[in-house]
């Protein structure tokens, strides 16, 4: 074979991200999981081609689901209290969700991921130091720290995520550390080490690829999470400020009219149960196919 | 003629998995009567540990025998109702496993363990049981039985679990007993030590055993009968002395000619591997499965059909082989291809280890210590190493785990630095140097082969980029074509595809990976490589190629290779010089012969006898250690070997260091016996044929 | 273990220090802000001087550090500013309350759990087992406070079978603890549920398990005697430290059931800026925790001899 | 019946009457007045009756009221150590069953005497003489005299208690240094019965204001005895508290003995508090576990409708939520822009989206259709044309992005905002709704450039304007500042005469809706919710608990 055959024979990177990822059509539960999110996703990308109104906009308040305006149009899922469509609603909110969500997981986990590989891989004062301070916030119960925290600075998009990645990245990293306080022991983090690499390249080109598989399923999990607890911070009236829609929001909204008119509770509620459900299938089926492996 | 204890006919195993049936064990017949000890021996995934659990009917959820009978005193297993069972497992039939930590509850004491079985299986009650066990724990040789009994698994050693397992094994009188690699996981010198215990308890206890292991070295000293096997089959049965003597299945030839013997040489007598892999149970030939790594093959003939086990003779349990050509080949002339090493004169000296010493610090946090103000206690890793190695020499460190032998090399590669003393490498002193501090050319010339092949490269990286990152590293090419190009030469070196490039570690076997490790290790042209048990973890075949192959790179390079091991048959076939280590200290250096022959060490010589010889041609004294492995944290004041040795002098030896004897101009004993005494100590080894004293084994006192 | 208990009694009090410096100066290094929570908005600022010179606002920010913790040390949290009472006299109460609603919870949800767990991970990937699995999966799903909806729906406007709200106003009431009860129970058991599975299922992987069964032990001394005892291990501790999730999902229970407990009392304080009551609530929030934590950590030590007896 | 014959009454009565009788003035305006002016009920009404050939004979109890039953009833039970200082209703309500105040706002909106008999006025309504009631008793067996009224004014009139009673009441305190304090000879004690309150301005409202929550009497020894209603609860209502736990409880007993006050029905009242939730204030009386709301949101009302066993009460009030906008800072400081926001406005849908219709729209001047002096002006149009030209000539031509602070909590308020924002759209108008926990929006309600506050109910539309748009008052959020309103203000104020003061009331509305200091949505409705069995229970404006006639039909 010449080197140039050898060379086209690669496969891109992508093909081969996209080959691995292929491989959750092998846990059922996971490709339900995967669909319920693609679903919400493309609902949150489509929202402005799909959502049949705009989503603040007030029409008819307490219509049920199927209430025909001519000429406006149809409220599939009925109107709110303030007469806007909660279909529309939805699909906005999921924008929300799916915005901030993955957003603040994904600060937590770079701040986790950073402790932990510092405190797992360099070990010393440094860990004494990070785990300490881990375990001081971690001994908060998790929602009394995101009640103080959104109390003292206020209910935004951004003190939620800052919120998330304070009370969640030692979470994360007490994960990361484990794994790394593992795999640091590998010959091939001595191989490394032998060549003389430095500990940045050691932590994230050697160790931290190998981690990936436990924490993209935790990650999923914690994303579950995040949305639960946007939802909750919601529900309570300290989640993202109005009029934007948010699922937890629109559930506290409406509640103490679900009695006389539950379409404007029960289907929000269903799409934030749906959605985590989501994810905590796509992690559970993650972990299936990875322990196949 | 009396019901054999098992008698196994046409056993076919299967494993049912989503890509459907596979199967495990194919045909299999044992015949074993009382008293009576069988060998299954065979690489990983031939099928042996299948067949012994299969014995017990214990195939897990998605294994099952799909045909014949397995009859234990004539009821057969198969067709047992669960309770049978139940009651069969534990009190007929015991079983002793791989790895005894694990197979012990670690939340149970060891006597509640023990008593469990005939409290089952007996009905006695608790204190019945106990005292049961601890007359067992004492059959077994464990002194201070009670302590063990109240003790939990993790509290005593590895040796002692094993112990453990056997004595629960015995506890209910069991007829058969099923020994899965009963000793692999454990240290050559406490290896030889169960291997003797279990001998001897087949006598005591009159139980017929299956001793399944890849060792044939092993085998060849517990069984009357071994059966080998290959890819779910056994291709070879017999006794001992036929198969061992007059082997006729190319694959058991190839078994043989890949494990180093005492006669073998790596100049004049080399490994040969045997080529190719194991197939896929899933992707076995049409034939012979072994067809296509035979020299014998004969296409047309060996891949038409099954084939039979043949019947060498006509006696009731005769010689037998799965091979359909075994009286076609002329098994004497046969000398498969192999190339030949030439035999290299060291060069100057390389590396200089003078009085390296490396202490790890401990703090001890408990009350008691800060009350003492002694919270600061040392692990004395390594005491006052000092020896040499020189250009295309193969310098082999040799000792049981514990003994410093890694942290030796974490040293010599600057992840730790020494304690005290000096290393010099070409010239530098490096001890105090971590690897920051080194040079690229230093740490270029100064690599490493690590021992797990499952480890030693990462998994998230293509085998490419791991190899081209050492080029780019070492600065030895930075363009990215010819970085590429030298990354398929390294894989040309190691004799492996160059679109292995671009696989990812998990795609590649054991033993490829174990060569990717090796082209890294020489991509930045080391003057030294430093090989940490490189193929301990590997199966036979695989292993005698990854030697060879480490051997012609370091002649092709002229290269110092220091090779550090557990494995003296290794050692001796590939070592130029030798140093044995116990405790972090050195107990005996010199060259292979001299290490080899009389003077030897008494700790040298207690290692020979551990190692388990497959040439019957040989016979060995036997010498077993008593104890286990002091704790590097409380080494002796004298000689560390004092508390084992079975040479003991007297007090001198618990409190004196011992004084260093030269034999011969580098040769080195570390021993207060006097030298005289030492050179009388008949060889561990002898030729059968001679009729000299080495027949009659030498037990220590 | 006496030095094993002593450091993690210290270690305990440390955390416990640590979290109070934070809080405290999160909360109170600002006496200005402090006073106008206190006194009210409308307030001039010489009245809030008078106030902040009388509480000894005007010292140094370490003595009022001290000052405080010695109150908090001897159960004096301050006066609570919405109550305009002690804090200690509604603290104790309210987390009494909790604790009652959080036993409850547990007497269900720890045996259902288990139990549910061991089961599925006795055979892994049985019917049974993914049955268990996909249920907790479901229930975990579902945000409590949309469960608390959809069962106080169902079962006060729809059917009319149980009380609406659990403030037990007129005294002790089992039949309000029903809803609070099962929004708690059916959001925090699958979580368990997995916990316990996983471990299970791994026990029983083990060669010990192998070891077990191949002497010839019933199946069940097997699963009772051999594998709950390891498998349990883990879901302890998990159980230990849900007490400190139990702490953060009372908050929308008792919000939604108008249950007088912590939780409600926190969001409330928070809400109101009750800087006193956060702190009191915070502090005992972490107590809580970190004594769970403790408690979880010796018994994990307990149950695991491999720990507790030295590796 | 009557006692009293007319030649008692404050000299204004004739007039009034003579008003009545030629339909200049209603009826309820005429009780109003003539209550204001010290005429009891009974005679106003049979008054009334006389001119207009009337029967109030409907206003007596249908049935028979039975006696015995505790109600039990949802409501925050927040602390109530010291009445002067109250500033809940809630607090108001649960004091109000120990403590009484001197007159009482009925649930037509109309004061009557209470613990005060009757009063007269000066001419200039400056100088005013309350009777007090004879007979009443203290719980402590001590009888009610002027000494106890005396006690308290003079408390809520030192700046030190912090009482909200000293701006209620500041035509009895006069300025010195910058800080107010009684002013002198402001109380007179005439006999033990009888109490004259010297004001320095004219002060129509003044038994209106003692009939406010914070103006519960408390028995004259209370500082000395502890200042604490809660744990030494003397007062002269027919109720004894039993046990009280702040944020959870409240339970009274009748007390043995007369009441003044006529026969009481209640065995007991028993306060719930089921917190800020309101879902859970509506499960609480759906399932039966309370007979009686303090407060229905009117979200919940459809749901009440669907439960048959419920009866639900509502009254249009002077209750209300402005979204003011303070008149010193950018952008507001420039009138254009708030005219342009008030143009933008359909203060008929703001109502029907945020409000579900429950109520009047309002006509951003703060005045009620519920008050008495309450002139008709022009109503004002939706006009985004014109919107738009203000914006554009104020320099918004390209938009403008505006933030309002508002509570989370009570829902209509933040949903009044959005609706607002949706309406502002179309001028060009960006209007981002920052809603606050209630202690952070309480923390900058003054300050905020644009914020929406609650106003809660009060008997005369002066009141609120008084409160909130005289120059440099305390309450006055938007910083408007016109002495042209203040002057119109105290004419209107100055006028008793409701026809008159309905005429002088017409500029001063115009001045402040022309001024576009407010936008005022609505005038809300408020509801509440009772088990049918409770009977004789009102709706009162100011969301008062007046149990003392309550009974329960088991």
């Amino acid at each position: 074979m010449t080197d140039n055959a050898i060379r086209s024979a690669r496969p891109s990177k992508i093909m081969q991200y996209l080959r691995r990822a292929a491989l959750i059509r092998e846990s059922w539960v996971g490709s339900i999981g995967l669909g319920i999110i693609v679903f919400w996703v493309a609902m949150a990308l489509l929202a402005p081609l799909l959502a049949p109104f705009p989503p603040n906009a007030q029409y008819v308040p307490f219509m049920a689901p199927g209430f025909n305006l001519p000429p406006t149009g149809t409220f599939w899922l009925g109107t709110d209290h303030l007469g806007r469509d909660i279909l529309s609603r939805l699909m906005w909110g999921a924008r929300t969700v799916l915005f901030y969500a993955p957003l603040a997981t994904f600060c937590a986990y770079a701040v986790g991921i950073l402790m932990g590989l510092a405190a797992g891989y360099k070990r010393g004062w440094i860990d004494d130091v990070l785990s300490r301070s881990a375990d001081v916030i971690l001994s908060f119960p998790i929602l009394v720290l995101y009640v103080v925290i959104i109390t003292t600075f206020g209910a935004s998009g951004i003190n939620i995520v800052l919120a998330v990645t304070f009370a969640s990245a030692p979470g994360i990293m007490r994960i990361v550390r484990g794994l790394v306080l593992d795999l640091r022991n590998r010959d091939y983090v001595a191989a490394a080490q032998t060549r003389g690499e430095s500990s940045l390249y050691i932590m994230f080109v050697e160790i931290l690829p190998n981690a990936r598989g436990p924490l993209i399923v935790d990650a999923c999990l914690r994303v579950g999470y995040v949305i639960i607890t946007i939802g909750v911070l919601g529900f309570l009236g300290l989640g993202l400020p109005p009029p934007d829609p948010d699922w937890g929001g629109m559930v506290n909204e409406t509640r103490g009219m679900a009695m006389s008119f539950p379409h404007m509770t029960i289907f929000p509620c269903i799409a934030i149960s749906s959605l985590v459900l989501g994810f905590n299938l796509l992690a559970d089926g993650l972990r299936e196919v990875s322990l196949r492996d | 003629m009396t019901v054999p204890i098992l008698e196994i006919k046409d056993l076919c195993l299967s494993y049912f998995t989503r890509a459907g049936e596979i199967p495990a064990v194919v045909d299999f017949n044992l015949t074993l009567n009382e008293g009576e000890t069988a060998g299954l021996v065979g690489e990983s995934g031939c099928g042996k540990s299948t067949v012994a659990l299969a014995i017990m009917n214990y195939l897990g959820d998605n294994g099952g025998i799909v045909g014949g009978s397995i009859k234990f005193k004539g009821r057969d297993i198969v067709t047992m109702s669960k309770e049978e069972l139940r009651r069969l497992r534990g009190a007929d039939i015991a079983m002793v496993y791989q790895e005894p930590m694990a197979a012990l509850n670690p939340s149970m004491t060891i006597g509640r363990q023990l008593a469990e079985v005939p409290i089952c299986h007996e009905g006695v009650d608790m204190a019945t049981a106990l005292k049961r066990a601890e007359e067992l724990l004492d059959a077994v040789r464990l002194p201070d039985a009670k302590r063990i009994l109240a003790a939990y698994p993790h509290q005593i050693s590895g040796g002692q679990q094993q112990r453990v397992v056997i004595a629960m094994a015995l506890l209910s009188k069991p007829s058969l007993l099923l020994l899965d690699e009963p000793t692999t996981a454990l240290d050559v010198t406490v290896e030889a030590g169960i291997v003797e215990l279990i001998a001897d308890l087949g006598h005591d206890f009159g139980t017929s055993n299956l001793y399944i292991s890849h060792n044939l070295g092993l085998i060849r000293e517990t069984c009357d009968r071994v059966f080998v096997m290959y890819s779910g089959e056994v291709v070879e049965e017999g006794s001992i002395d036929e198969v061992f003597q007059s082997t006729r299945h190319p694959y058991t030839t190839g078994l043989f000619s890949a494990i180093p013997m005492p006669g073998s040489d790596k100049y004049d007598r080399p490994l040969v591997p045997i080529r190719g892999q194991l197939p896929l149970p899933h992707l076995r030939p049409k034939g012979c499965n072994f067809g296509p790594r035979c020299d014998h093959f004969e296409a047309g003939r060996c891949d038409n059909r099954r084939i039979p086990l043949d019947r060498l003779s006509e006696a009731p349990r005769p010689h037998a082989v799965r091979c359909i050509r075994w009286d076609e080949i002329d098994w004497e002339a046969y000398r498969p291809d192999v190339t030949m090493v030439e035999q290299m004169e060291p060069g100057e000296r390389v590396l200089r280890v003078e009085e390296m010493q490396k202490y790890y610090e401990i703090t001890d946090r408990s009350f008691a210590a800060m009350l003492r103000g002694k919270n600061i206690r040392f692990v004395k890793a390594n005491e006052s190493l000092s020896f040499d190695a020189r250009r295309q020499q193969t310098v082999a460190i040799v000792g049981e785990s514990g003994c410093g032998k890694s942290t030796f090399a974490k040293v010599l590669m600057g992840l730790e630095t020494a304690t005290e003393g000096r290393i010099r490498f070409n010239g530098d002193d490096i001890a105090d140097l971590p690897v920051e501090q080194r040079s690229p050319e230093q740490i270029g010339s100064l690599q490493m082969v690590f021992q797990n092949p499952n480890e030693t490269l990462n998994p998230s990286h293509t085998v490419g980029s791991q190899i081209a990152r050492v080029i780019k590293k070492f600065g030895i090419e930075t363009d990215a074509r010819k970085i590429e190009q030298r990354v398929f030469k390294l894989l040309d070196t190691v004799k492996l595809p160059r679109d292995f490039a671009n696989r990812r570690p998990r795609q590649l076997s054991g033993g490829q990976k174990q060569r990717v490790g090796i082209a890294r290790a020489f991509a930045g042209n080391p003057a030294m490589v430093i090989a940490d048990e490189p193929v301990s973890a590997l199966d036979v075949s695989v292993q005698a190629a990854v030697t060879q192959l480490l051997m012609e790179i370091q002649r092709d390079h002229g290269t110092t290779l220091l090779f550090i091991s557990h494995d003296l048959s290794v050692v001796r076939y590939l070592a130029d010089r030798i140093v044995v280590m116990y405790l972090g200290q050195i107990m005996e250096q010199g060259t292979t012969d001299e290490v080899f022959s009389p003077p030897y060490h008494p700790y040298t010589e207690a290692l020979l006898s551990a190692v388990p010889i497959a040439d019957t041609s040989f016979e060995k004294r036997r010498i077993v250690l008593e104890g286990d492995l002091p704790s590097a944290m409380n080494t002796p004041p004298g000689c560390p070997f004092a508390s084992r040795c079975q040479r003991h002098l007297g007090d001198i030896c618990d409190t004196t260091p011992p004084p260093i004897v030269e034999p011969e101009p580098g040769h080195r004993i570390a021993c207060h016996i006097p030298l005289a005494e030492l050179q009388a100590v008949p060889p561990v080894f002898s030729q059968k044929d001679d009729g000299d004293g080495g027949d009659t084994p030498v037990v220590a006192a | 273990m006496v030095i094993f208990l002593a450091k993690r009694v210290g270690y305990m009090l440390l955390t416990m220090l640590v979290v109070s410096i934070l809080l405290f100066l999160l909360l109170e290094v600002n006496g200005e802000s402090v006073a106008v929570k206190v006194l009210g908005p409308y307030t001039s600022i010489e009245q809030r001087n008078i106030w902040l010179e009388n509480n000894g606002y005007f010292r140094p920010l370490y003595v009022r550090y001290f000052d405080w913790l010695f109150g908090i040390a001897t159960g004096d949290f301050g006066q609570s500013i919405r109550f305009k009472a002690p804090v200690s006299d509604i603290l104790w109460d309210r987390l009494g309350n909790t604790a009652i609603l959080g036993a409850a919870t547990y007497a269900i949800m720890v045996p259902v759990s288990l139990t549910l767990g061991v089961l599925a991970g006795m055979k892994e990937g049985s019917a049974l087992d993914r049955t268990i699995s996909l249920t907790s999966i479901g229930t975990t799903s579902v945000p409590e406070f949309a469960s608390a909806v959809l069962l106080a729906f169902i079962f006060v406007f729809t059917l009319g079978w149980l009380p609406g709200t659990s403030a037990m106003s007129g005294g002790f009431d089992p039949v309000q603890l029903i809803l609070p009860v099962l929004v708690l129970f059916l959001y925090g058991f699958g979580y368990l549920v997995r916990m316990t599975r996983a471990s299970m299922a791994e026990v029983m992987q083990t060669p010990y398990i192998r070891t077990a069964i191949l002497k010839g032990l019933p199946y069940r001394q097997v699963i009772l005697r051999h594998a709950l005892r390891n498998a349990l291990i883990a879901p302890f501790t998990v159980i230990m430290l849900q007490i400190n999730w139990l702490l953060s999902g009372v908050i929308v229970v008792e919000f939604f059931f108008a249950y007088k407990g912590f939780g409600a009392l926190l969001l409330e304080a928070s809400l109101n800026q009750d800087i006193y009551m956060i702190q009191a609530c915070a502090m005992v929030a972490v107590f809580v925790a970190v004594t769970t934590q403790t408690i979880a950590d010796i018994g994990y030590t307990y149950l695991n001899p491999r720990i507790r007896l030295g590796g | 019946m009557t006692k009293k014959t007319t030649d008692g009454l404050h000299s204004y009565i004739p007039r009034l009457a003579e008003q009545l009788g030629q339909g200049r003035v209603g009826r309820r305006d005429f009780l109003r007045t003539a209550a204001l002016l010290g005429v009891s009920s009974t005679v106003a009404y049979g008054l009334a009756d006389k001119i207009m050939g009337t029967s109030s004979a409907a206003l007596a109890q249908s049935a028979t009221p039975k006696k015995g039953g505790t109600l039990r009833v949802s409501m925050n039970v927040k602390e109530i150590s010291d009445p002067a200082i109250y500033d809940w209703s809630e607090k108001g309500n649960i004091g109000r069953h120990i403590v009484e105040s001197l007159t009482q706002v009925g649930s037509d909106n109309v004061t009557r005497p209470h613990l005060a008999e009757s009063w007269d006025a000066s001419d200039d309504l400056k100088t005013w003489t309350f009777r007090l009631r004879k007979g009443v008793k203290w719980s402590n067996g001590d009888d009610f005299i002027a000494d106890d009224v005396v006690f308290n004014f003079e408390r809520w009139l030192d700046p030190a208690t912090g009482s909200s009673n000293l701006g209620r009441f500041s035509s009895m305190t006069v300025e010195e240094g910058g800080k107010k304090k009684m002013a002198p000879n402001a109380i007179e004690r005439v006999d033990a019965h009888t109490v004259r309150f010297n004001l320095q301005t004219a002060d129509i409202a003044l038994p209106e204001s003692m009939g406010d929550y914070p103006a519960l009497i408390v028995h004259r020894n209370f500082t000395k005895q502890g200042g604490n209603l809660a744990e030494n609860p003397v007062g002269t209502s027919p109720f004894a508290l039993k046990n009280f736990r702040v944020g959870e409880t409240a339970v009274f007993e009748r007390r043995e003995g007369a009441y003044w006050g006529g026969e009481v029905y209640l065995d007991g009242i028993q306060y719930v508090d089921h917190g800020d939730d309101h879902s859970a204030w509506l499960a609480a009386i759906a399932s039966n576990q309370v007979d009686l709301l303090y407060r229905l949101i009117a979200q919940n009302v459809p749901a009440i409708k669907q439960m048959p066993q419920l009866q639900m009460y509502e009254t249009v009030t002077g209750q209300t939520g402005v979204a003011r906008m303070k008149v010193d800072q950018k952008p507001f400081d420039d009138i254009r822009v708030r005219q342009a926001i008030q143009a933008c406005i359909d203060h008929g849908r703001l109502l029907e989206i945020a409000y579900q219709g429950f109520g009047v729209p309002g006509e951003d001047h703060h005045v009620s259709p519920v008050h008495p002096e309450y002139a008709k002006i022009p109503a004002m149009t939706q006009d985004y044309d014109k919107a738009r030209k203000l914006l554009a000539e104020a320099g918004h031509g390209n938009g403008l992005d505006l933030t309002i602070d508002c509570v989370a909590q009570p829902a209509w308020e933040p949903n009044t905002c959005l609706a607002l924002a949706e309406m502002l759209k179309p001028a060009g108008i960006n209007l981002k709704v920052n809603i606050l926990p209630g202690g952070t929006y309480w923390d900058r309600w003054t300050t905020t450039p644009f914020g929406f506050t609650s106003w809660t109910h009060r008997p005369l539309g002066v009141q609120v304007l008084n409160l909130a748009y005289r120059s440099g008052v305390a309450w006055n959020e938007s910083s408007y500042a016109n002495p042209e309103f203040d002057k119109l203000l105290d004419d209107a104020m100055g006028v008793l005469d409701p026809t008159k003061r309905k005429e002088k009331m017409v500029p001063v509305q115009k001045l402040l809706q022309q001024d576009a200091v407010i936008i005022q949505p609505y005038w809300r409705s408020i509801f509440t919710v009772a088990n049918k069995k409770v009977k004789g229970f009102e709706i009162q404006p100011a969301e008062e608990m007046h149990l003392n006639k309550v009974w329960l039909d088991a």
